[in-house]
């Protein structure tokens, strides 16, 4: 019995996770049905502020823009490790603490090399 | 009908990437297409097109009787309108040699040092915009109402003022005026001073602007810059002090000058400037001559109401002024005035008639959007959109 | 007419205990009324009274048009500001017809109502020859307070408009006559 | 150099004619505060880069240039007006160059001053002056597809596609 006693402890979670997906369901389908469409192939074409698109925009861009893309989600992944750690600070007291100096040691680390080989600054 | 330049389709070997800066884009403060070849961030090569407000201001001006000329001169460079009025009454008073009264030159050094700042308002808040500080904006604009509010007292209109006439000042500053004048010397000082201290020495808009598109002297002086932007470059050009008009030798104010010309140094100069124009305003108020408000040019001027109905001449003079017939005597003059961005420049030739026979003016914004490429290459798209503002091009003197 | 705002503004409809029944069209109009996203095609003099309409003192944002959207992607409302010369006309129209549905035009000033004083070789007289134009303000530039009367004329419009307009046969001859599919 | 008055400044530059102006120089006054200089239209090039280099003159700053249009003059239909200026010493002269409507052919300044490049188009866009050994020269301000000069006196100010303006009503 109990096993689904703490079950129905999520209940206000999943009432919440369908309530919001309903509101966005809903919006989308109603302004879907409600609004009024009109397409032509000039609409369709790409936004080249106001003049006729040329060429089209799938080319191949510089590395750098990707580089700087992956280094953010690198360390921003690196801040969500710190969110459980954070939740439970008190249980984990010193090995905790140790152990994410450790974690976010090896990550200072790599900011360096990042930083001396100058992946970050754009001139070069 | 083909309507852009032919656009390099991208090379893949080179691997430039090309994108069109086009007339409706929100960074660009007006109608200007730039078809910028990209290496990455990097701009590599910029193709400008301009033109996509050009109403024939020059033909128009040939068609137009004297007076009627200065609604044009607003619509040049609409952020400091009064200066271009003045510049083009001064250039006709300059052909038909008339003498100003000392009190109309005053008044009108008043108007154009307001004007001036209203322009700098303008230029320094949309630098900072541009570079992410958007409360310096909506703070130190509203001083700009502040001045509309001067302009209206003084000619009714905010924006396209038509400010005063051939041969001096229509009528005298109302009190209000001059108590509006007043307040906004004593205020406007604390609103810049805080303006300064929110950008000036912040770290960000000082990393973002200090050598962004920069300009030598050499290069400057080649393209033709005048104004705050050749001032910033290092070369204390001033119109005013150059060869003085409308009494600007009486003032005593110096010209702030830049070292290496970029977004920083024009951002700095015309900081400086509007200190300057604060000053000149003061001297102005303070040692201001009584007197006349306008010189007694009767083909011109409009004579009073009660003279036209009393005199034959003055009936016959406010008709021909009102009918745009007033002859012109046969010559030509080239007069210029410090703009808000510039030296405003009007190359008048008259053949007699009621209508200037050919009207050229000098656009200093048409003159530095040419330097434009050179000044943006080898920088990043930012700052590129930062020197766009920076040289404060308007569109309208851009593409008269 | 001069628009009336009353405060307690809400669509009419059927009261009853607890419920509240209204048509669909007010409650859209209501919403597209008050949230309507300018795109601000601002080229010359009244762009820079739009920016005093944007800026604190006449601030925009009070009616509902705080968010500048300058590709017609997100816009409602396209904000024709300042002279459009002949070399401009496409453009605009390449705009316009890139606009979502629904899309209304708010032509302000002089020069692009009717090509103002510029009635020379190179400025298009008006820029109703080239994308249909719901609400006309006069002035050269028009001072602040009449940009905010016009937004209300639009808010009106798009209040009154209901939801099947766009579809309805006279919305569609009214785009055929500008060549517009 | 001090400031001189127009006059003298006048009388300077022409005390110089044989070493700036050579045998081009047709006519020379002086209006109000400018020095005019009328200069033949073949050695434009060379009489520029006299003013602009010469050590008398050191006109380094091109203020503006712009076409006219006499329809009556013509032998003198088409010209082109210079404002040069000495920034130093605050010295201003116009040069003035005429040619008829059959050869519109004149030398272009831009290698001097690279401001006069897009002066030059815009004088192209409006007068249909041809300028020779300009990089680009091609419609500056009107639309590309735009066939005839607009600033020329015989073309009319309005649109020519007008209907809703008939003459009778403006007098015309």
């Amino acid at each position: 019995m109990e096993t689904n006693s703490n079950l129905w402890e999520y209940l206000p979670i999943v009432i919440l996770a369908l309530v919001a997906a309903g509101f966005v369901v809903t919006t989308m389908v109603l302004t879907h049905l409600v609004g009024p469409k009109r397409s032509n192939e000039i609409k369709n074409d790409a936004f080249e502020c106001g003049i006729e698109a040329q060429g089209n925009a799938r080319t191949p861009f510089s590395i750098k823009y990707f580089l700087v893309a992956i280094l953010f989600v690198l360390f921003d992944v690196e801040v969500i490790f710190m969110y459980p750690w954070a939740v439970n600070f008190k249980e984990l007291g010193a090995f905790g603490l140790w152990e994410m100096f450790a974690f976010m040691g090896l990550m200072i680390v790599g900011l360096v090399y990042i930083i001396r080989k100058g992946a970050l600054n754009w001139e070069k | 009908m083909s309507q852009t330049p032919n656009i390099p389709v991208h090379d893949v070997e080179k691997d430039y990437t090309t994108l069109n800066l086009g007339p409706t884009h929100p960074a660009t403060h007006g109608i200007f297409q730039n078809v910028l070849t990209m290496d990455g961030e990097i701009i590599v090569n910029a193709v400008p097109t301009i033109g996509y407000i050009h109403s024939a201001f020059e033909k128009l001006a040939e068609h137009r009787p004297y007076n009627q000329i200065t609604p044009i001169t607003d619509r040049l460079n609409y952020c400091s309108s009064p200066i271009n009025n003045m510049g083009w009454h001064m250039a006709v008073e300059k052909l038909i040699g008339c003498e100003i009264p000392k009190r109309a030159d005053y008044m009108r050094v008043i108007i154009m040092e307001l004007s001036r700042i209203a322009d700098h308002i303008v230029c320094d808040t949309v630098i900072a915009v541009d570079s992410g500080a958007m409360t310096g904006f909506l703070y130190l604009f509203q001083w700009r109402e502040k001045i509309y509010e001067i302009f209206e007292d003084i000619c009714g209109a905010r924006l396209t003022t038509n400010i005063g006439r051939i041969g001096g000042m229509n009528a005298e500053f109302s009190e209000l005026t001059w108590k509006r004048i007043h307040d906004f010397l004593e205020q406007f000082p604390k609103a810049l001073e805080e303006f300064d201290k929110l950008v000036t020495r912040n770290r960000i808009f000082v990393d973002r602007t200090i050598n962004t598109g920069p300009i030598s002297a050499e290069r400057a002086l080649a393209y033709g810059f005048t104004g705050p932007n050749l001032r910033a470059a290092g070369v204390d050009y001033d119109v005013r002090v150059m060869n003085p008009y409308s009494s600007y030798q009486d003032f005593k104010f110096d010209i702030p000058v830049g070292k290496n010309g970029d977004t920083y140094d024009r951002y700095m100069v015309r900081m400086h400037e509007m200190w300057e124009s604060l000053s000149i305003i003061r001297q102005a108020v303070s040692n201001m001559p009584d007197g006349p408000v306008h010189a007694d040019l009767p083909e011109f001027f409009l004579p009073a109401k009660e003279e036209v109905y009393s005199s034959m001449e003055a009936l016959i003079y406010h008709f021909k002024i009102v009918m745009g017939e007033t002859d012109i005597p046969v010559g030509e003059v080239y007069h210029s005035v410090e703009g808000g961005n510039g030296e405003l420049g009007f190359y008048l030739v008259s053949d007699g008639g009621r209508t200037p026979y050919r009207l050229h003016f000098r656009r200093p914004s048409f003159i530095y959007y040419q330097a434009y490429p050179e000044m943006i290459k080898g920088g990043m798209l930012g700052d590129a959109i930062l020197t766009m503002s920076s040289m404060n091009v308007i569109a309208g003197e851009l593409d008269a | 007419m001069s628009v009336t705002i009353d405060p307690n503004l809400k669509p009419d409809g059927v009261e009853g205990s607890g419920f509240f029944a209204t048509s669909l069209d007010k409650v859209v109009g209501l919403a597209r009324a008050n949230s309507l996203w300018p795109l601000p095609f601002a080229t010359s003099c009244c762009g820079i009274e739009f920016m005093a309409t944007m800026a604190s003192h006449y601030d925009l944002a009070r009616f509902g048009s705080e968010r500048l959207s300058f590709s017609p992607r997100q816009a409602d409302l396209l904000m024709v500001m300042g002279t459009i010369s002949k070399k401009m006309a496409p453009i605009l129209r390449q705009v316009y017809e890139q606009m979502a549905e629904p899309k209304w035009v708010l032509c302000m000033g002089a020069c692009a109502s009717s090509g103002g004083i510029f009635d020379t070789y190179s400025v298009l007289q008006g820029i109703d020859r080239v994308i249909p134009v719901d609400v006309y303000i006069p002035g050269c530039p028009p001072r602040p307070e009449q940009v905010l009367d016009g937004i209300l004329k639009i808010q009106e419009l798009a209040k009154s408009e209901g939801v099947g307009r766009r579809n309805s046969a006279e919305y569609k001859e009214r785009l055929a006559q500008y060549g517009l599919k | 150099m001090e400031a001189l008055t127009p006059q003298e400044l006048h009388d300077h530059l022409l005390s110089r004619e044989e070493a700036l102006f050579g045998n081009a120089l047709v006519s020379s006054s002086v209006d109000r505060d400018f020095p005019v200089f009328e200069i033949e239209k073949d050695q434009l090039l060379a009489v520029m880069k006299n003013l602009q280099s010469h050590a008398d003159a050191q006109f380094g700053f091109l203020t503006t240039l712009c076409g006219m249009h006499f329809p009556e003059q013509g032998e003198r239909e088409f010209g082109v007006v210079y404002h040069l200026h000495n920034l130093p010493n605050n010295w201003r002269i116009r040069v003035k160059v005429f040619f008829p409507k059959a050869d519109m052919k004149v030398a272009s300044l831009s290698s001097l001053w690279p401001t006069a490049n897009w002066m030059e188009r815009q004088e192209f866009d409006f007068f249909g002056i041809q300028f020779q050994g300009h990089s680009d020269l091609r419609r500056i301000l009107n639309m590309d597809e735009m066939n005839y000069f607009p600033m020329r006196k015989e073309y009319p100010l309005e649109d020519a596609g007008r209907d809703d303006k008939q003459d009778k009503y403006f007098g015309r």
